[in-house]
């Protein structure tokens, strides 16, 4: 087991493809993505709808370097389009330890 | 001016049953998935029926009717961005993400407008389909640019990047993308294959916007609770900008392009309904900073009941006295 | 009595080829939207034709349809808590939520029934759709009623507000409003428009019945693990307590309501088949303290096969001795 | 960054809608809802089907103040109606800071 | 050789569409429950389809077609993987897992072909439906016992159980039981009463499948981006193997079966397609060391496209050379 | 309230019986599964579409002694199918205390 952060990242759905490239550009490979999450927060509800309007939930696991470098990428975003961004401590088993 | 039975048409009383069932609080619900697969279904069909059309009608009728869905749509974002910002005195970047969906078009609206027709054994022009189909983008592009221009010279590299993506959007978003497809489609395909097919979807057209009306009616009356943000000025507006809108629709159908009283009255539809569907996520990505309980609420919870009720029978009349 | 024959009819082939797959433990899985969207589709139909035979009856025809479903509702909830009670000894709140199922119906018996008429062309009278709407609201209501009389003096402020919702609950549940609101429409729509709506909810309506039951065997089959929980006793209950409520359906709906062999038939099905879609919910929030597994077991894993393959063709002969 | 309580509910869908009016009476504005979860607990399995029964998962970001009034405000609709509360630490990454 | 009308069946156009539309990177996007509920759709209407005409056929035709069914299941698997491991150098575990897709066939490409005849009106035989339905589990086994001589003596516990439970899914899979269940219903159900769910069978079927193919093709241009980790000796396999698989079907259709150019075209679809539904997630299973991007993208992105666009025709020209 | 860990599982969904089966043999009773996820790792990007290869996130709370049982169970199917496994602390709002 090792030690690492998870980033646990709540945003729209149409902004998913830009944290993507953010991650790709920081050198992130590993996320879990669930669709279809609602919500709500400063901006009111937000909910899977026609409009597509509905929030996922993103989960991070990096060492702490690429942790902030993440957090660093994601803040920009998050504050033009709202969503949060939880960091918290895990251990990470790992396939081959 | 219209008898009460026209409001009794199938399409209008399952939308008044969505509306209602939200309005008692009841529990029904629609999968989400299942309202993206009927509005799928419909766009599919519309843009199938209109490159059927299309195949058979001249091509100078259809180059004035993209001119004139062009002019729309550019021009009615202007008319709604100017009377945003002067009359209801709402802020710059509001005002142009609630003007882009004024632009747009409500699919729901054109066909409850066409079931309206179907109904009264009123036949109409093919091009209106083609205009629906076209009106998307430019409303998508000009409420970009109003943004940009409130914004002035605040545009970083950011900025930049998110315009070219929407420029993208505007032309590649899934609506556009199945309405055009299909209406290419429709036009090109053998006409004996297209036989097959066709059954899926022409009988069933109806009874899927029966579905889809009654979750739109769900949908629409689930934004009452944000009337109180909406405020009083802009509920007005909600109103008043499709009588505009269909004003400029009924002009623009009868005198610049000849229609009878059906293509008359979905040319005013077109240009009096805004859209719920797809400038929503386009208008969320391009200004952020606008609130989407303000341009979801008029465009589903005011404009769309309006249009439904009162608005088509109204435009109707109108036609009728132009074109009758 | 009924020859095999009348077995192979699709409805239950479906019906019997879920289960099948289920107990073979195949990976065939419905998406849960599918059966949702699927079970929408089946109340709207129901509710429509409905509404459309309704227009053109008479009212007091109506009227005792709607107080023998009145009747039916409140008083075999009450029948199959006594049974529980005094005969299968189980605990008063257990007890009152699994009485609730049984005084509501199932709407996929009801729709399988009404397959089993059609292909013996066997016609039936319309009031019992209307029966089928009312008869949701006051099991959900007896239910909660035992409920709170087992807790006997219990009641806080929290049970008095969950009351009040379920209440609301039982008239504005999901299948409560799609049958009641579509049957409104069918009987004061313009018939002409509503010619366009109906190939959808005529022609698609026995091949999506088929769909609904392959998953609802599924389901059904899925819930064999739980019979142990159940226990023996308490599945005498599920295959009896049907056969208790079609005896006093088949009096109801050829001594009280004087119907034909079909219609006998439908009410039979009515009082026989136990909710599994409306009053589950219902009665988890009335009731915590009783256990999903065995009301949904019953409802869902016992008394809707038995009545899909057992129970329909027995009642059909018992409702041709009756009334043929 | 700020250290917050990181507060995961489990809880019946149908319950949902209380547990809503809970988090409005204490003043929490800010939750994610991912529906259409499945489990198992004490009250054996559930999972999303045509009678809707199913699990949501909800997630609250809250202080610690408002994290104890949580806790005391959900515990009585854990006990009536099964569910389970975690409640962690983590770091919000907030949009202005 | 065929013309490019041939070319404009609906069926391959909304596949083209959809194609297009990921191309052009539209955020056009199907609800994921929407592709899986139209293929359930599409699987029972095959098999009921097939099932009512297999009730007309004789028991000796059945068992040739299930023969010859069987020798291709089991035998182009074993064709592939000597291809895959001496012309293409292809690691042995790789090599096994793409094989038994290549053994399997693409009930969409199968259905399109239909749509093509249909177009054509040329009729055909109705085994290869039953053909359809049974070679999934041959290439499934197949693919498990190439996946196991590869690793040869590693096979511990957990492989075993793995290949219990694969026997098991070969055998019971969901498309295999929707296309065998529904077959059998089709063949042994009441005809009278089938007439009643057969509109929405056969109406819709052309309709669905358009919707179908239209997600299909944005699903095949999604891999495309995959493409270079396939690398270019393996992208000569995607489209030299259905070549090699049609030949093998189309001497098996006619000169071993004897069928007509419409069913000797469906004997060559059936082994020239590969499994993109049923085959995967068993091949996940089975040889979890086997890469989903290779199987996916040379099934899904390359095999896939070329059968519906230029497999199709060709396969077709060459059973009207030996048939016609 | 009582201190947990949090295992945190993304797997392929039709690896989760057996996941199932090996949190049966040791005698965890409870977990939370929201189906339809994707995500990104090693091998490559998943998603739900038609052919069934999405993920699923699954969530345990458990003690410390069944914890390590999990994670000595699933670490082989790690290894050979992929996917990940986080492990936190947490308090677990018990209904009965
Ligand atoms: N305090 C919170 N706890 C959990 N989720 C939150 C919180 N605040 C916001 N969110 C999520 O983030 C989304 C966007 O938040 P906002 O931009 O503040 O409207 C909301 O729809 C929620 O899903
Ligand atoms: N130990 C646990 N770990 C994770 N989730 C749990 C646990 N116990 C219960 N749950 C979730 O809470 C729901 C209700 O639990 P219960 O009321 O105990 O049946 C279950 O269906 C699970 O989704
Ligand atoms: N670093 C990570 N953080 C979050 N999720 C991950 C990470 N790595 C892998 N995953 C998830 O585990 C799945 C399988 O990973 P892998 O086996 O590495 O391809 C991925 O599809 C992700 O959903
Ligand atoms: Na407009
Ligand atoms: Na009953
Ligand atoms: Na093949």
């Amino acid at each position: 087991m090792k030690p690492v952060k998870r980033i646990e990242i709540v945003i729209e759905e149409i902004e998913l493809e830009n944290v993507i490239s953010e991650l790709d550009r920081i050198g992130v490979v590993g996320y879990t993505i669930v669709p279809r999450a609602g919500g709500r927060g400063e901006r009111g509800v937000r909910s899977e709808t026609v409009q597509g309007l509905g929030n996922v939930l993103m989960t991070i696991a990096c060492d702490e370097r690429q942790a902030a470098a993440v957090i660093d990428a994601i803040r920009p975003i998050l504050k033009r389009y709202g969503g949060i961004c939880l960091v918290s401590d895990a251990m990470w088993v790992i396939h081959d330890s | 001016m219209f008898s009460l039975s026209n409001m009794l048409i199938p399409a209008i009383l399952f939308f008044a049953l969505g509306f209602l069932a939200q309005l008692i609080r009841s529990d029904l619900k629609f999968p989400p998935d299942l309202a993206k697969a009927l509005s799928i279904y419909l766009l599919v069909a519309i843009g199938l029926h209109g490159g059927i059309e299309l195949a058979k009608i001249d091509a100078a009728g259809a180059l004035s009717a993209v001119a004139a869905a062009l002019g729309l749509g550019f021009g009615l974002p202007v008319i709604a961005y100017a009377i945003l910002v002067w009359a209801v005195r709402l802020d710059r970047l509001n005002a142009a993400a609630i003007s882009a969906h004024y632009g747009s078009v409500s699919a729901g609206t054109f066909v409850t407008a066409i079931a309206f027709l179907d109904s009264l054994k009123v036949s109409h022009e093919s091009y209106p389909v083609i205009m629906l189909a076209i009106m998307e983008s430019p409303a998508i592009i000009i409420g970009l640019v109003l943004a940009n221009m409130a914004r002035k010279g605040q545009g970083n590299g950011h900025q930049k990047r998110v315009s070219r993506e929407l420029v993208h959007d505007a032309f590649t978003n899934g609506s556009v993308v199945l309405l055009l497809g299909s209406m290419l489609l429709g036009a090109i395909a053998q006409p004996a294959a297209l036989d097959k097919i066709m059954p899926f979807y022409d009988m069933m057209f109806m009874g899927v916007l029966s579905l889809f009306l009654l979750d739109m009616g769900m949908e629409a009356a689930r934004r009452i609770g944000d009337f109180r943000k909406v405020g009083p000025s802009l509920l007005v507006f909600g109103v008043t900008m499709p009588l505009v809108g269909a004003a400029v629709g009924l002009a623009t159908g009868h005198w610049l392009l000849g229609f009878g009283v059906g293509g008359t009255l979905l040319v005013a539809v077109l240009a009096a309904s805004a859209s719920y569907i797809a400038v929503p996520p386009a208008m969320r990505l391009a200004v952020p900073e606008a609130s989407p309980a303000l341009f979801l609420t008029l465009s589903l919870g005011v404009t769309f009941p309006f249009n439904v009720i009162v608005g088509i029978p109204l435009y109707f009349w109108a036609a009728q006295r132009l074109a009758g």
